[in-house]
């Protein structure tokens, strides 16, 4: 089940309206008693799946082709943005990008994984999956944003790092291990968003952060649904019950005490209005800087410290 | 081939000697064939040699048990958080069946052995992975554990050494698994701060969450030879790549020359070499 | 090849305007032919246009005393160090009168100039070498000169702007060429300690010694179009490798592509760039 | 003229000096009054030879191929050594060595330009020519003796960073500039010792210390006397008049306040006696290291700032 799925239905009492709609018209036929009920029904409708999407349906949510993306935000939120560009080492990975944004009328630090909105983007981004040089290209202007005491925003959205000959052989793990490590010593403050798919060691790079927020429909998890049932269970194909047992949808997250707050979406998800989405993102950042004006340094570091010492602590 | 064949003949196990200490049937045989110079040699023999056989050096599996023994002086080892044990938090099916099972199984509560001990001498922390215990997978014991055995390290100021050995994330523990990873990640980078050296040793197999977090993270990496070392597992790579594996991908030979690993230590040496670099940091 | 040939039948000027601009005839030709597209164009024209070509965008040299009006508010910079003039401390031959030749052709005592201004209203230390002279080879003026202006920054916490273009080494002050490279080098890293920022300009060319010390070191690092950058000059790579170089190789384009550049700018934008940049950095 | 020639006149005196002993042994005659004299002769004829050697004699001598390397001289001064590898982000480039060692009884970090001894160890070292891997190997291990406050010695020995396609497209120049640039404030005292060839910024990327020492027949120079005479001259085979303009010898540079100290080699170069130059290059490192316990970070780093500040300032 992909995305259209989920909206399937409703494009089709869509459909059906436009079709009243149109005869009504043509015909000089008074059919708004028909139409206000579809319309009635159709709200319900959207109400009804969207309210109840199942973690698979949210899955494939997050994944769609048509979900915004870090670039598509940095638009939205920003004034002004200067991209920057490459990890000093080896290559500029286009599966991340950063730079500096303005916000409200804050510099900040923005870096992101990067997804395409198109074939050939998508094979330019490889599909949102870093190589190790965009962990690097990340902790350097991570470390460059602290020197300049800039706050740094991260967007998570990837299916994972990628799992390649080249990405193994320039080391993969030593370049998340490495960002796990130095951002946990940021003396600026660091905020996440999961904006579609947080896939394993490869969100959790850009994800070492004082506030981690999730967008109503992504997903965080440590491994993908169809990795887990293959694993588990020897079948790929059991992808949608493995989501359902996952805890992986950001109300789950919520619940469980691994994010600090989840960023409501409009009705059927980011791509049915950015605008909306990306007020609200606004929103929570500019909230959350404000806060950490009057916090020191040494207050920063803990905060975050504390945020994940204690996952797995009090239990 | 024909040594395989002939083998074959007179009837001995075929099996790698890595599976064949996870069965039951350890002691129905005499004999195993070895995975890397064919030899057919004594398991008594190899249980005797730290596990190394003792025609060609083949580094088979140890269990954490025995790697405690082989690095820390005699009834020096004091052990940390023993008893802390895995919920199921995520209430995931069959989670707790597994975990019983495990714990029958190799007589360990968890994939990793914590603990304060000698190391000739030298007082040191000392965590040493299970890959006996489902795959040595990071749950969040195993990373609570770790932790605490790392903060213990910057409290008494002693240096910190984990032996790794892990099949990555603990797939039942899903996101929490996934923290465990900044956890240790993050208290590795206190200890660092403090000035204290933490020296990773990287053990057959070194993959997934471990290796993109503590595993990648000491001041000196060392590994013992051959071990498998890598993100993702092979088999990942195989089906993303669709093309075959180049030999010796990911063994530890292959990430020294990457860049990845200070040096490769035999099992045998291991203990002086550690000591050898301990001394050198002043202890 | 046909519109080059045509070209030629009308007896336009052949020569790059680069070369065109070093010589004294530059005057009694009218035309000059871009390289990048072929296009004849008036010299005036490129020479009104930033030394862009008016067609193509094509990035010819510009000269140092050019780019800081380019870059600077009118009658704002004030120039540092302007009397400063190298000695011949190694006796070198012929190297003095080598000073004096390029004294004469390019009006400039040296190859940087530095000095304060202001940039779209903001105080910036700006440092600009100067390709004309000895190829903006780094003598020990040229490293004297950029390392006060550099410490006139810190003392006045002004961010620095240093647009580079040079050969390398100068040859006739060996080892104290060479030795720039570390005074430079480690003037911005208390730059960098004191949390000021240093924007790095690329222009072509940048090779050699400037590559490897403070062309490399920008918080930020741009590049103009299609310039030349590297360590090792294209020539002496060919020689080595015994091979001919893949297109575009050592080109702006190239280094953004390996990671080495933050971005390329037009000199069109340059100004604006960097202001932005520096609003950005609190300024 | 190679290394050979300069000898030459020295081996043919040697070879008759045996001759008439073997004469005098098996003819039984006394021919003591004439070995005695080609004795004295020999003696003066090594001293004419050695004290006056040329630049271009010098540059060759430093070249040579059984001239003593960085492992030669690790092996001589230090009681233990591990050699550590890797630059953690891209190969273990064997054209620089690097460990810790015991001198004395203090551990220290040592890191070296290392030439093959062989015709297969220098293809394997590249003629100890680094790539930019072995520079960020170099700063790796530097960071890491800073932290545990550990003195650095680098020894210096290279025709230069290696000058290919793949070494440029790596960054050749960055990492030599982050190497300046990092060295330069590191908080422990950092000691270099010029073993043989110190080529331009390849050299130099080892070099930023706070004693630059000389062997006494090894030479350091912005570019080779075959580069400069190619440059200038258009013409490589005036390498050997360029070699004697360039100023690049020990004595030249001690007298250019550039380096700090000459370090004595045996009559002849340290390849006649490798334990009498080891033994004077341990005791100017022990004597040197004893000089920095009892200074702190402050004063270590601002020596060392003092040091390549004035080269050019007060002329
Ligand atoms: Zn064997
Ligand atoms: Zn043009």
């Amino acid at each position: 089940m992909n995305s259209l799925d989920i909206d399937k239905p409703i494009i089709e009492l869509e459909n059906k309206i436009a079709e009243f709609e149109k005869i009504s018209r043509e015909n000089n036929i008074d059919l708004s008693n028909e139409i206000n009920m579809l319309s009635n029904k159709l709200v319900n409708l959207k109400n009804e799946i969207y309210e109840n999407l199942t973690a698979w349906q949210k899955v494939n949510l997050s994944r769609s082709g048509n979900r915004p993306t870090t670039e598509d935000y940095i638009k939205n939120i920003c004034s002004e943005f200067i991209e920057f560009h490459g990890d000093r080492l080896y290559k500029d990975d286009k599966a991340i990008v950063g730079g500096i944004g303005i916000i409200g009328d804050m510099p900040v630090t923005i870096i992101g994984h990067q997804k395409g909105r198109d074939v050939k983007e998508n094979i330019q981004r490889n599909f949102g999956m870093p190589h190790p040089e965009g962990y690097r290209k990340a902790l350097r202007l991570m470390k460059q944003a602290e020197k300049f005491n800039r706050p740094i925003i991260t967007f998570i959205d990837t299916p994972g790092a990628f799992c390649g000959l080249e990405a193994e052989e320039r080391g993969q793990a030593e370049a998340i291990a490495k960002n796990l490590f130095e951002m946990s010593s940021l003396k600026v403050p660091v905020i996440s968003i999961v904006i579609g798919e947080g896939g394993s060691g490869g969100a959790l790079g850009l994800g070492v952060s004082n506030k981690v927020a999730m967008l109503e429909h992504s997903i965080y998890s440590v491994i993908s649904p169809e990795g887990l049932s293959s694993i588990l269970w020897k079948d790929a194909s059991k992808a949608n019950e493995a989501a359902e047992v996952m805890k992986l949808t950001s109300s789950d997250l919520y619940k469980l005490n691994i994010i600090d707050k989840i960023i409501k979406e409009p009705l059927g998800g980011a791509q049915k209005n950015i605008e909306f989405t990306s007020d609200k993102m606004k929103e929570y950042i500019i909230e959350q800087l404000n806060e950490y004006v009057n916090k020191n340094e040494e207050e920063i570091v803990f905060e975050r410290y504390s945020k994940f010492r204690k996952i797995g602590y009090n239990l | 081939m024909i040594k395989k064949l002939l083998s074959k003949e007179k009837g001995y196990a075929q099996v790698s000697v890595n599976k064949k200490f996870n069965t039951k049937n350890v002691d129905e045989k005499f004999w195993i064939k070895c995975e890397s110079c064919n030899s057919n040699i004594f398991i008594k023999e190899v249980e005797e040699n730290m596990s190394l056989c003792p025609k060609c050096n083949h580094h088979f599996k140890l269990s954490a048990r025995k790697r405690v023994n082989l690095l820390i002086d005699e009834k020096t080892f004091e052990e940390l958080d023993k008893d802390l044990v895995s919920m199921n938090i995520l209430k995931f099916p069959e989670y707790e069946e597994k975990l019983e099972r495990y714990t029958g199984k190799s007589k360990e509560k968890e994939a990793v052995i914590t603990g304060t001990g000698k190391l000739n001498g030298i007082d040191v922390i000392l965590c040493v992975m299970n890959s006996e215990f489902m795959m040595g997978s990071m749950g969040y014991i195993v990373g609570e554990k770790t932790t605490r055995a790392i903060e213990n390290g910057i409290e008494n100021k002693l240096p910190v050494i984990i032996v790794c050995a892990s099949g990555g994330a603990r797939m039942q523990e899903g996101i929490i698994s996934l923290m465990q990873m900044a956890k240790t990640s993050q208290a590795l980078n206190k200890l660092s701060e403090n000035g204290l050296p933490y020296i990773s040793i990287l053990t057959d197999p070194t993959t997934g969450g471990i290796t993109a977090s503590f595993a990648m993270l000491g001041d000196i990496i060392m590994a013992e030879p051959n071990a498998l070392i890598g993100f993702a597992g092979p088999r990942v790579i195989k089906q993303t790549i669709k093309q075959d594996l180049p030999e010796g991908f990911q063994k530890s030979e292959f990430l020294l020359e990457h860049g990845f690993l200070d040096l490769i230590v035999s099992r045998k040496n291991m203990k002086n070499k550690i000591h050898q670099i301990l001394k050198m940091h002043g202890y």
